[in-house]
């Protein structure tokens, strides 16, 4: 078991040792309102990222999200502001065209034969380029109350949205880890030759993956536009880096064939606890993303020496 | 044409020099709720994001006002791209540490409301200065100069430049950026009213980037040759790249480069005649400015209904609009006074 | 193999089908490039002035000159993520150093050096700890992006020396970053196609295994070619710095998806093992192009990204429809 | 040819020929794994030193330890009797060491020319590579080798296997090696393509050239062989003159024990139609391909590398579905058009390439057995962890696997264990026709007869067996009924009491019609 996650147990070591550390320099660090805002803050990047896993650990990678994400926003604020249609209706509205962004990425990966990073830098600039020509720089405010709550109430003690995150934990865990379809995307990233050769529907569950992950980007938007309620066409850039970095943090191999949900799941924790922890220890917004790019370096250091050893 | 404006309605002002006196109005900033006194004030002031000329102009402003006022501590943090999310993040952090007062230019005046009115719950002082947010997210708001004012004497000058009947383009940051979008529409409205005669080419954006608005102002220069006769930069990385654009076609005189601009990018452009002036405000006042509010409105001496506030050496401030700090008439640079300024 | 072929001659492809698959991307970029000139040129003549299409040539040169060192990246079936942030430290570097009053050719050469010393560190990182260059590139641009604002403290440089500002002048009425660019494709594409020292980065790219049982000394030249790369990223920051008379302690948002842009666009495959830097090159004069272009003929600046967005599918796709129909004439 | 011989090879072809590279104590392990003790033997001059062993008994790792891929943990090579260390390729390449690996190491997206000189270009006068010196040195040496249909400007990726593996022996011949080490060279090609190596080999030998030869075909070793060296579970188990010993001896060296070398073909009850094909066509290699295969029967598919078997089998199985044609299972018609429509038809296929198309080497043998069954251990989407066990135990029992246990990684396999994997794999859908493409290709003898018996065990319980394989004894031994295939057509059809070499031999080559012939040859020479 060990041996399998070493890079889990690592990263779980490196989480804890920084909690302990950062705890010491500010008293508000584990108090609860702060662990829980801290929900609130990181659940978009991490429905996205739990989405990633499967796409990296099908061996692809998926750069439009943050376009995905941008064009949801704006769309939203376009159905419901400009085409008039009741909000519920436009949310849903949202969902699909994400999907249907996502889907795009998928057709053309499989059946064009492009390869992922490939196809998804070109969506990444097309999705955001339809985001701003759509919207031609005009924001949709004033959004009711009740959609206001998705991103900024609480249901239950905890912000509404960290129990949409919570679902979709214990969902992606499950289905990863215990299902034929997580099988079947370990074995597409392990050997996607060896996976269409035993009969394993390949270009479908490929598919399915990339229309989940645009899904899961316009989710994150409406999440999003919730909480700060407007809509720009600027909104998720640079939403990909993040995600991919709390992913491979997380030990999911880009190569594809190896990931976790949990390994995501402590990766999205540890970075969150370092943005907010050394933030409240005093240590400016550029002093905390030097440290994350070293000890997104550092914990893979570790692990990859770790696993050499033992298998030496 | 679609200009880069907004949306929102406009308000030029008089074509000649009359003023008309803004109005007072009454207070519609929040409140704090809860605040604690205490020995010393921490104040954090997230600037749209570091790393440019404009924002540490600012932020040199703050330190300035901290190290004159007894009992305050500031210190400035920002994204390090104009992004809205980290801008977020980062205050709600800065409410969890505990800061006493918060001074931020805002990226979106929508999106950083949920946030400043959090603060405000939490007993943190907030003023905005630069850009602001919605009126009810934050206490008071230094303006460095209102919309159609900035928009006025930048017109004047170009007209002043180029003629009454001549052309012109200008090179933005994004169409997104709101105080662009807002200058843009007013200078539309006034140009419409004052300059009717005057032909507005186009509008393009450059980010906050200098090669990039290097590289637009060249091919607007390539594009419209002599048929331009003007080029306006909005940002204040955009009127010096414009200005060397210029140089570099060998067109100093030919096309006039005027702009919002600090006076240290732009003096080499002045001492070499390529530029005539430029138009800002002092943005090291305007820092300078936003702590002395934000003091006067811990101490209590600044309260919603006031007329005007003190602020160290600039003296008194006119409030405008309810709960806007009016930083005064903007600056124009110039051969005989750029040499006064350094930021 | 075969009776059947004992007495047939071997069947060998033509030079000019030679040079269609060897170069067919890049005749296609140039062939883009030309479309863009015809047509934009006729709309508005002023397009094809010899003024503007100095900019267009000159102007993006950083990129192309980028894109070279990160073509070579890919080629060896890496990527660099850090470029961008790698260019605005060693722009600062060099910047400092100029205005410090150290020697001009110091401040010049020094971001050369430094850039192939901090990407020696990525370079032993990927080759020696095995870590997957994504990754490593990953955290290199956090760290270096947020260094730089840490050290700068955001301030721009000014006040730099004229005789620093190389990108300004002409060498025989050229303009300098042109010549740079051209001179450096050059170069770098004959040693790609030339040296076996060149070829050594189509072989780790092709079959990293099989190029070590050749006795390429795959580890070491990794580290080398992140090291070139570097030296190159200070080439393009030289060309990039000084063209304005400040130099930002910023670097322009998503400079590296531009120049890995530029690259796979003029054909580097990102699977590894093939491509030329002559294509990245002109990928990056066609980005010029277009973005000039746009302004030509009065396109919506919002609409400039789906634009591109559309470019590169359209390449991409017919690049693998090449591809997959050069396989399939061969007999599948 | 373009080697260099070695001076004193030629002045003194009778005396004892000198040891060009010694092995001495040697050992190796992986981790855990001990893949070689004390291994020792000599490489002459002038002689070809067969090695042998089993799957797994770590042939391949000592090729590797003298090709300077491996460090060896102890032990010393002797070059020309004094001890070097191979640090790197690099410095077996210097002492002359040139090596055709196992698993082939080419370069798919560069040119069989830039394949064959990868590492040593020739040079212009500037020390600049000289491509077209090497395009035209490329086209010599593959016409020595008697290779006249591959185009040195094509890609590698567009090469079939056979021809990969000429490019590959190209270019260990381009290296004047002083000592030439073959790791399984013949093992894809057909019988015909094999003899034209050997001739090449002994060539080679005559020539003065100290050679390394790793095989698992008897005949072809006692055709070539001087000596051999036998290895057992990495342990070194003898060398033997090969005029002092026979095939028996050898395979009780290799095994420990002796076995019945051939399994004799058990009669099964051939019963009624399970596959019928009807002009199927699909790419440029299944040409209208009829057939019938009945329950009980194997069927045998014999023919030219590249004329069409793989590609017929592809096309039953879904891999490239087929253009027209009509498919029927049980005497329903079929419609195949994924690997999964076949899987639920009925159809199982074991592929030849079973590294990248058979096994996922990264995963365990629970996990690749279960993996064509997942819908069935994982009913409503949930995966039974204990009921794969169940069945990978059953399959990996079924078949003799010799592993760690079904929690051991395949990739970590011997060849022959990995074939039982995936026969296992494919067995577990229950299928009613099974497609073997080159079933025993690479696996040593005692599996190979192991893979026999189940194949008769198999036919005997009813399943119908279409068997692609390139070693003619081989089919003729198993199959009840021999099909050839020639440029994508069936071209005979021979009850197994008429299918004698001389009349299979005959069909395979038997053209079609003349204007197919160079179209033919150039498609087996590039294809993707
Ligand atoms: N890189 C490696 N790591 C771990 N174990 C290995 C490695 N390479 C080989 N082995 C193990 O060493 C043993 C010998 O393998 P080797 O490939 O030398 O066998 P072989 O005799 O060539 O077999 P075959 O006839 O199937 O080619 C096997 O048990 C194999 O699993
Ligand atoms: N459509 C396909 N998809 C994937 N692999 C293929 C496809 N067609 C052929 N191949 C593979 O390409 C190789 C072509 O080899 P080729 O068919 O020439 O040799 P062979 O299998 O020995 O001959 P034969 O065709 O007579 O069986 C085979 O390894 C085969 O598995
Ligand atoms: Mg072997
Ligand atoms: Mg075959």
């Amino acid at each position: 078991m060990l041996r399998r996650h070493t890079h889990e147990a690592v990263l779980a070591l490196v989480t804890l040792l920084a909690i302990l550390v950062l705890s010491l320099q500010s008293d508000q660090f584990l108090s609860v309102a702060n662990l829980l805002n801290q929900g609130r803050l990181m659940t978009e990047v991490a429905l996205v990222a739990l989405v990633m896993t499967f796409v990296i650990a099908s061996g692809g990678i998926d750069l439009s999200v943050g376009s995905i994400m941008g064009l949801s926003a704006i769309l939203l604020g376009t159905f419901w502001d400009g085409f008039g249609l009741p909000l519920p209706l436009a949310m849903l509205a949202v969902l699909v065209v994400g999907t249907v962004c996502g889907l795009f990425n998928g057709i053309i990966i499989v059946h064009f034969g492009m390869p992922p990073l490939i196809a998804t830098l070109g969506t990444l600039a097309l999705y955001r380029g339809l985001a701003e020509g759509i919207s031609q720089a005009r924001s949709v405010r004033g959004w009711p109350e009740w959609f206001a709550r998705l991103g900024q109430g609480d249901w239950l003690g905890l912000p509404v949205q960290v129990w949409i995150l919570l679902a979709a934990l214990a969902l992606a865990g499950a289905i990863l880890g215990f299902t034929r379809w997580g099988r079947t995307v370990y074995a597409i990233g392990a050997s996607e030759t060896a996976a269409r050769f035993s009969g394993l529907p390949v270009d479908a569950t490929k598919l399915a993956i990339y229309a989940v992950s645009g899904f899961a980007s316009a989710l994150a938007a409406l999440i999003f536009v919730a909480r700060v309620s407007t809509t720009r066409s600027d909104m998720g850039t640079g939403l990909e880096l993040d995600v991919i970095t709390a992913v491979v943090l997380g030990g999911t191999s880009i190569f594809g064939g190896r990931g976790t949900i949990l390994g995501t799941a402590l990766g999205l924790i540890l970075v969150q606890v370092l943005e907010n922890g050394l933030s409240l220890a005093g240590v400016k917004g550029d002093g905390t993303i030097v440290l994350i790019g070293v000890v997104l370096i550092a914990t893979l250091l570790v692990s990859t020496l770790t696993e050499r050893r033992a298998r030496a | 044409a679609w200009t880069g404006g907004d949306d929102q309605p406009t308000s030029p002002l008089a074509c000649d020099a009359s003023t008309v006196a803004p109005d007072a109005g009454s207070y519609n900033g929040g409140t704090v709720t809860g605040a604690q006194p205490s020995d010393t004030l921490r104040v954090v002031d997230v600037p749209k994001l570091v790393g440019i000329g404009y924002f540490n102009a600012t932020s040199a402003g703050v330190a300035e006002a901290a190290a004159e006022l007894d009992g305050v501590e500031a210190t400035t943090d920002g994204p390090a791209q104009a992004n809205i999310d980290d801008q977020i993040t980062l205050i709600d952090n800065y409410i969890t540490s505990g800061v006493g007062g918060i001074l931020y230019a805002a990226n979106d005046p929508v999106a950083i409301a949920p946030v400043l009115r959090k603060a405000l719950e939490a007993g943190i002082h907030v003023v905005g200065y630069d850009s602001d947010a919605e009126p009810d997210a934050r206490q008071w708001f230094v303006n460095p100069a209102q919309f159609n004012g900035v928009a006025k004497t930048l017109m004047d000058e170009l007209a002043q430049q180029i003629g009454a009947d001549g052309s012109f383009a200008i090179v933005t940051s994004t169409f997104t950026t709101p105080n662009q979008a807002r200058w843009i529409a007013e200078m539309d409205a006034y140009q419409a009213k004052c300059y009717p005669e005057m032909e507005w080419l186009e509008t393009v954006e450059a980010q906050e980037d200098n090669i990039l608005s290097f590289n637009q102002a060249m091919t607007l220069i390539n594009k419209y040759g002599e048929d331009m006769d003007g080029l306006v930069g909005m940002t204040s990385v955009a009127t010096p790249a414009a200005a060397e654009a210029v140089t570099q076609a060998d067109l100093c005189g030919e096309v006039s480069v005027m702009g919002l601009a600090t006076p240290n990018a732009i003096r080499p452009y002045i001492k070499s005649g390529c530029m005539e002036d430029a138009v800002l405000w002092n943005p090291v006042d305007m820092g300078y400015a936003a702590l002395h509010v934000l003091k006067a409105a811990v101490d209590g001496t600044l309260e919603p209904g006031a007329a005007e506030v003190e602020a160290g050496r600039l003296g008194t401030l006119q409030i405008i609009n309810g709960s806007e700090v009016l930083l005064g008439a903007p600056t124009v640079f110039n051969a005989e006074n750029v040499d006064d300024f350094d930021f | 193999m075969t009776d059947l072929s004992q007495d047939a001659a071997a069947p060998r492809t033509g030079p000019i089908r030679r040079i269609l698959r060897d170069y067919g991307h890049e005749l296609l970029v140039v062939a883009a490039i030309i479309a863009l000139l015809v047509v934009v040129g006729a709309i508005n003549p002023r397009f094809v002035s010899a003024r503007n299409m100095t900019s267009v040539f000159s102007g993006n040169a950083y990129i192309a000159v980028a894109a070279i060192g990160m073509t070579m990246i890919i080629v060896t079936r890496n990527i660099d993520l850090s470029v961008g942030a790698l260019i605005g430290v060693l722009a600062t570097v060099s910047g400092t150093l100029a205005v410090s009053g150290a020697p001009i050719w110091v401040a010049w050469v020094a971001p050369i050096l430094c850039g192939a010393l901090i990407n020696a560190v990525t370079g032993l990182l990927v080759a020696y700890a095995g870590i997957p260059s994504i990754v490593v590139t990953l955290g290199m641009m956090a760290i270096l992006q947020g260094g730089l604002i840490s050290v700068t403290g955001g301030a721009w440089i000014s006040d730099l020396p004229p005789e620093f500002l190389l990108a300004k002048m002409k060498v025989m009425g050229l303009p300098m970053p042109l010549v740079w660019a051209v001179a450096l494709t050059v170069l770098a594409a004959a040693w790609m196609r030339l040296t076996p020292y060149g070829r050594s980065l189509y072989l780790i790219g092709g079959n990293a295994e099989a190029a070590r049982a050749v006795g390429i000394p795959v580890r070491r030249r990794i580290v080398e070619v992140f090291m070139i790369h570097g030296a190159f990223a200070g080439l393009a920051t030289l060309l990039f710095a000084t063209q304005l008379q400040v130099i930002q302690s910023t670097t322009p948002p998503n400079l590296e998806l531009l120049i890995i842009t530029a690259a796979v666009i003029g054909g580097v495959s990102i699977l590894g093992g093939t491509g030329t830097v002559i294509g990245a090159s002109l990928a990056a004069v066609l980005f010029a192009a277009i973005g000039s272009a746009l302004i030509f003929v009065n396109v919506s600046a919002y609409w400039l990204r789906a634009f591109i967005g559309v470019l590169i599918l359209v390449t991409v796709l017919f690049d693998v429809m090449r591809r997959r129909r050069e396989t399939r004439q061969k007999g599948h | 040819m373009d080697i260099h011989i070695p001076e004193e090879a030629r002045q003194q072809p009778d005396a004892a020929p000198p040891v060009r590279l010694g092995v001495r104590g040697i050992s190796k392990s992986f981790g855990p794994v001990q893949a070689l003790r004390q291994v020792q033997l000599d490489l002459r001059a002038g002689s070809i030193h067969a090695l042998m062993g089993e799957n797994g008994a770590g042939k391949s790792t000592l090729v590797k330890i003298l090709a300077g891929m491996h460090a060896p943990t102890a032990g010393d090579l002797l070059v020309n009797g004094q001890a070097r260390r191979f640090a790197s390729p690099r410095d077996a390449t210097a002492a002359g060491v040139a090596v055709v690996h196992q698993e082939l190491l080419l370069f798919g997206e560069l040119t069989v020319a830039e394949n064959i000189f990868s590492g040593h270009y020739p040079r212009t006068r500037f020390g600049t590579v000289d491509w077209s010196g090497m395009r035209r040195r490329a086209r010599a040496l593959l016409a020595e080798l008697d290779c006249h249909d591959i185009d040195v400007d094509t890609k590698v990726a567009a090469l079939s296997v056979a021809l990969r593996q000429r490019v590959e022996i190209a270019r260990a011949l381009n290296q004047e090696a002083r000592v030439l080490i073959l790791d399984e060279p013949t093992a894809a090609l057909a019988e015909r393509d094999a003899d034209r190596l050997l001739d090449v080999v002994l060539q080679l030998r005559d020539r003065g050239v100290a050679i390394l030869y790793v095989s698992h075909r008897m005949n072809e070793i006692f055709r070539i062989a001087d000596e051999m060296t036998v290895l057992r579970d990495g342990q070194y188990v003898g060398t033997v003159e090969a005029r002092d010993t026979d095939e028996a001896r050898l395979v009780s060296m290799m095994v420990g024990r002796s076995i019945d070398q051939v399994f004799p073909k058990v009669e099964a009850k051939i019963g009624r139609p399970v596959l019928e094909v009807d002009h199927l066509c699909a790419g440029p290699l299944v040409q209208g391909a009829s057939l019938t295969v009945r329950a009980g029967e194997i069927v045998g598919l014999a023919g030219l590398v590249g004329s069409g078997r793989t590609e017929l089998a592809l096309t039953l199985f879904g891999i490239t579905p087929a253009r027209s044609g009509r498919i029927r299972i049980d005497g329903a018609e079929v419609r195949i058009t994924s690997p999964r429509a076949a899987r639920d038809a009925g159809i199982a296929y074991v592929p030849e390439d079973r590294g990248h198309q058979g096994l996922v080497k990264s995963m365990n043998i629970r996990e690749n057995i279960s993996m064509a069954v997942l819908d069935r251990v994982s009913p409503g989407g949930m995966l039974r962890r204990a009921e794969e066990a169940r069945i990978a135990r059953d399959g990996f029992d079924r078949l003799g696997v010799r592993a760690a246990g079904i929690e051991q990684v395949t990739g970590e396999l011997s060849g022959g264990n990995q074939q039982k994997v995936v026969i296992a794999k494919w067995l577990e859908t229950k299928p009613k026709l099974l497609i073997l493409d080159e079933p025993t290709r690479g696996i040593d003898v005692g599996a190979k007869s192991e893979i026999h018996r189940l194949m008769g065990e198999m036919a005997q319980q009813g399943l119908a067996i279409l068997m692609i394989s390139s070693e003619l004894p081989e089919v003729l031994a198993m199959s009840d009924r021999v099909l050839v295939v020639a440029e994508g057509r069936i071209t005979a059809e021979l009850p197994r009491a008429q299918a004698t070499p001389e009349a299979v031999g005959h069909a395979m080559t038997r053209r079609s019609d003349p204007g197919t012939r160079t179209g033919g040859s150039q498609q087996t020479g590039a294809r993707a």
